[in-house]
């Protein structure tokens, strides 16, 4: 990666040719063997459970806006892996691999889809919404730009409460031009909150491609702030699980901000009513070309800790994994009609 | 005559208008290349240019803002928010910009502009992206607020909305996209602000909608008809601001009942204003006091049970009706 | 029991629930150094220090989001923006974040925060910069919404908006900030949400307000008694939501007659609801319509004459009662 | 000035210290000597205005929040004469000046803080709210950085009709940590709209300096969005109006936006309520003594161009005008009662 100086105070580093980028890089000291069987899994995971996803609405059982997150898997298993647990993290609407990731149950989160109790929602959130507390997943927003300033404060009350805990923040390219984006990028390093700001540039906001959306480069613009931002490929699992450690151990230990944008692609349309006229097919086959979960194999399988049988094992134990969510949603029961009322606010003795 | 959806009348009335007028042109998030989220842009592009039909970034607060300042520049621009619930991010260009400049600056500017934008819930989108916010524009002055719940009227007041020298919020309920009805296709065909509908004419109780509302009033109507021998008149008011209220209290005068039925939640909502205004303006014709249909005070869950429980239904019009009888 | 202005009293209220509880702390524009553009952090930043005293960007949209985001990290933030004109920047993350993440979350996310906004007209500041939108932020579920309208209650309201675990909307109107009154000691002194106050007692109508219109109410039932001999029942909400209808419906169904006085404009304001609900749960009682006396449907002007021909008055509220005697 | 290249679109052009930069430098081809005598006049009514605005304020003849201009007259005048007849500008509530420098009626202007019917928004806007169409002065917008993305659509609308006005918007320091800054300006660049973005930078948004609302430099930001950006001493009335000139110019032939941003300084406290804790009053001191008035008195005097008659000339005029400004707003006739219900909206036949 060559390193371009923008300003003292932070450098935009810049991969060779993300997205286009080569295979996962030899990292010097990279991840360990179970780390990457780790890493490998979680992405055929969520890659698995999407596609059930797409089928379950197709069938009528996950109803509203579905966003499928195929394709960037390597975005959300490098970078959440480098939090810890005590950490937190608030994302956007395309949030099942970022909840798969962060280790929310997969059973909850498909229960969650198909609005039942047993979701980790209850029912009431659906795809969108999906929250997690005891996993410090605090959401999936649904509002473009709008849980940029929430991570904000939740690096300041961290910051308040001395807890050494970093806040992440996923978010897509088309957020960037949101009025939210430059104010809380701007508070956070005032404030100097550890928070990392993580932008998933697959280079559509919906149908409307970056040059469109944004007059500059994002993690150049993000650099003008003055914090440390990185543009990587988000197609590598390995360089984004590289970055990230660095940007939390930064956010840990210098406290303020730092921002990453990876560039990826999103194999699926934008949500399940995306005609997707504004691409060709054929651009949609070359990123699939460059595959973050092939390379990973390739990786693990060249180094001789991956073989076939080993890849069988992974790839039956996802199978099992979905179908078992399914299963657990299809049992799970539809919240009462009495409970509607139920929570609108927290009152004394609510719990 | 020509039947389609509400969708395409929509359309039919940009296209015209643009025909119409050059200064007319349109901007949105994803209303060019993907076509619109709701495909009410479709096809525009191509046929208008990008010139005018501008795909946008997600600036809400930045391209309302641009679109008012390109209608004071002399354009009169359309602007489509995705939906409605989007436009809490750019209100306050809408209320403090939009709604006052032509009364501040003593009539010297005025704002010429059509925001679009599509509104309600029932599609398990949850509560960040269910609202309905009529009334909440109908309570400013300086802005016209219309929300049609059929093709026709779609057709006919969002090209009356491009006569307008004002900025008008043009309310598009989901749920009322693909409903097909006859459209007229004479170009000049509009339908002016301020003249609610009589949808079915009754004597025993009035029934007020507007927006996604009418359709639970007219199958309440049906309802009441068919299952109690009731007749109720339905209205729909087509528009919030100005507000139609003659028509509204000539019914209630006649039929001495009232129900409002609204998406929106009962608590704060526009019914509270129309209730006001009946016992106001017809308090000694009234039977009954008049009875609020609307949604629950929660924020609109996504689980589908949740969500219908939640949202006024026509069992829930007919209750009312047959609790002041 | 201290004689203070409102404003003292706000800030006694601050002070107190700060050094109660250290996951209280402030942040906004200008409360810090300037000592808040209506003096009431005065002095607080020296207090308590720059950790817990936080001067902010100018940024409503990004400060009320940290604040809400503080508050899911455990800490009871308040933010006060400066007036509640500028709220409509930020009233995205006040309805979509703050008001909803506890229901969507299934109760797993709590917002502790409050939100203290200066509001009203009469100051002659102009139309963008006099909203009253106590009842618009009432209109939605998962908000608290409180409005006091003396020193005692600010006290007491505000103390009890820091023992909440929801966002509390706290509107304060310019006109009051001011006023003088007995406020109590006690660090223990909390005034419930949802309880009413009838500060006059009176048999012939009842007049409500809230806010900056009780006073208004207040002059009126004096004229009232003095000139008419009529004997008004003057009730102050104190919090929209939750609403305190049985003290109001428990009053007019002695008086007979309800008149509602507010800031805000009429079309559409929460007068029609309260309007509503004495009808729905009154009607039998009532000898006349409700009446509702509210600010003329125009953008406040500048112009002294005209801003106060904009506004209700005591002498609006009196020519309603005797319309309808 | 020294150019530092920051990126191959835009360019941050330093001057050597601003605020506390040199007196007037000499221009090449400077504003001729009917220029400079107009500039004087402007500045030194300006200067007057307020003074006067300020003891009616004490008076209570002009009445609401009421923010002075005095200290930053070289920014007004050297920017706005800058501008063709046919541009258009809006700016923000602290605009006496703006409007003076644009040459709208001080009779009207003043007639409006009095809130008469004479007053060039009827008595309706108040001092906040200024506006005259038939001087392209789109107004005065008292809602920090609200007027940005108008200035964006009134320059798409010059674009659209192609008549080759340019828009300027001026705006403070405190403005730019709000989103609406960040829209614009990506909107701006990213459709080519002809606006000079012209911020007044005195060191203060209310009373928080400026290193304590923005995490970066201003013109530094604004580059970022690739448009051409300079800092300037806007204490200096013929830089701001060479640098001025380029900037419409620009404008003019390449469409497309350009920054601009003045060091200046507020002499006077942010509005009549300001106790002026945040500053100490040596800091005011310094920078009065830069006066830009007094300083292109210097230039005008060293090279002849004016003496002590030709001063007192302009100070009578100044003077005259502004009494009978006053004079005009007594007796300028209340809004008729009659009135309030007026053009809420407008109707056919109206007018
Ligand atoms: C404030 C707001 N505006 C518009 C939308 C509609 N919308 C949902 S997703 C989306 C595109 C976002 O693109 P990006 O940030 O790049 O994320 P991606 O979908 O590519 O992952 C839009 C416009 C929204 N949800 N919120
Ligand atoms: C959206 C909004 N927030 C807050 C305010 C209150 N306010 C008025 S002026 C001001 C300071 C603006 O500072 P700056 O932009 O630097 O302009 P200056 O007053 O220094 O000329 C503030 C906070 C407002 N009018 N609008
Ligand atoms: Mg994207
Ligand atoms: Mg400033």
């Amino acid at each position: 990666m060559s390193a371009a100086a923008d300003t003292a105070q932070s450098t935009i580093v810049q991969t060779g040719a993300a997205p286009a980028g080569p295979g996962p890089s030899a990292p010097d000291s990279g991840p360990s063997v179970e780390e990457l069987n780790h890493f490998l899994y979680q992405m055929m995971l969520i890659r698995r459970f999407e596609e059930k996803t797409g089928e379950m609405y197709t069938k009528g059982r996950v109803r509203g806006f579905l966003h499928l997150y195929t394709g960037q898997e390597a975005c959300a298993v490098g970078m959440i892996n480098a939090l810890a647990d005590h950490d937190k993290m608030v994302t956007h609407y395309r949030d099942h691999g970022h909840a798969l990731a962060r280790g929310l149950d997969p059973n909850r989160i498909m229960a969650e889809l198909f609005g039942r109790s047993g979701g980790v929602s209850g029912g009431r959130g659906g795809s969108m919404h999906l929250y997690d507390v005891s996993k410090g997943f605090l959401g999936g927003y649904a509002i473009v730009g709008a849980h940029l300033p929430l991570a904000v404060g939740l690096g300041l009350a961290a910051k308040m409460k001395k807890n050494d805990s970093v806040t992440l923040c996923i978010f897509g390219d088309g957020s960037v031009a949101e009025g939210e984006f430059h104010e809380s990028l701007n508070l956070a390093v005032l404030w100097k909150t550890p928070v990392v700001f993580f932008c998933e540039n697959n280079l559509y906001g919906m149908g409307v491609p970056l040059q469109e959306s944004l007059s500059t480069g994002i993690s150049r613009l993000a650099a003008a702030y003055n914090m440390p931002s990185v543009q990587i490929n988000g197609m590598d699992v390995l360089e984004v699980n590289r970055e990230a450690k660095k940007a939390v151990e930064h956010c840990r230990t210098q406290g303020g901000p730092y921002f990453i944008e990876a560039m990826t692609y999103r194999y699926r349309g934008h949500s399940m009513s995306d005609p997707e006229l504004y691409r060709l097919k054929e651009e949609v086959e070359q990123y699939r070309k460059r595959d973050a979960i092939e390379a990973l194999k390739l990786h693990m399988t060249e180094r001789g800790i991956l073989d076939d049988a080993g890849l069988a094992e992974i790839a039956e134990r996802v199978e099992r994994t979905v179908d078992d969510a399914v299963a657990f949603a299809e049992a799970s029961p539809q919240p009462g009609l009495d409970t509607l009322g139920l929570y609108v606010t927290k009152e004394p003795g609510d719990d | 005559m020509t039947e389609m959806r509400m969708r395409d009348a929509l359309k039919e009335a940009l296209r015209e208008e643009m025909h119409r007028d050059d200064r007319v042109f349109l901007m949105g998030e994803d209303i060019g290349a993907y076509g619109g989220s709701y495909a009410v842009t479709a096809g525009l592009l191509k046929e208008f240019g990008e010139e005018r039909v501008l795909d946008t970034p997600i600036a809400e607060s930045g391209i309302i803002g641009a679109g008012i300042g390109a209608a004071m520049g002399g354009m009169h621009p359309m602007v489509e928010l995705m939906t409605i619930n989007f436009s809490f991010l750019a209100m306050d260009q809408i209320v403090n910009s939009a709604a006052k400049l032509h009364y501040m600056s003593n009539a010297q500017i005025t704002v010429p502009l059509v925001i679009r934008m599509a509104s309600g819930g029932g599609s398990q989108l949850g509560a960040t992206h269910s609202h309905s916010l009529e009334g909440l524009y109908a309570h400013f002055p300086g802005l016209k607020v219309v929300c049609p719940s059929n093709a026709a009227d779609a057709k006919g007041l969002l090209k009356r909305a491009f006569r307008d020298e004002n900025t008008v919020i043009f309310i598009e309920h989901t749920a009322n996209y693909a409903l097909k009805g006859e459209v007229p296709d004479d170009p000049d065909f509009l339908i002016e602000f301020g003249q609610a509908n009589v949808l079915r004419e009754g004597a025993d109780v009035t029934i007020v909608g507007y927006s996604g509302s009418v359709h639970q009033a007219m199958r309440a109507a049906t309802m009441l008809q068919d299952q109690e021998n009731i007749s109720a008149e339905v209205i729909d008011l087509r528009t919030l601001r100005p507000l139609d209220m003659e028509t509204v209290l000539t019914s209630v005068r006649k039929t001495n009942r009232a129900v409002i039925v609204e998406d929106d939640w009962k608590f704060g909502g526009f019914g509270g204003e129309l209730s006001a205004q009946i016992m106001e303006h017809a308090f000694d014709y009234l039977d009954a006091p008049v009875a609020r249909v609307a949604s629950k005070d929660v924020p609109l869950p996504y689980n589908r049970n949740l969500e219908f429980a939640a949202l006024p239904s026509e069992e829930d019009v007919v209750e009312a009706v047959l609790a002041m009888l």
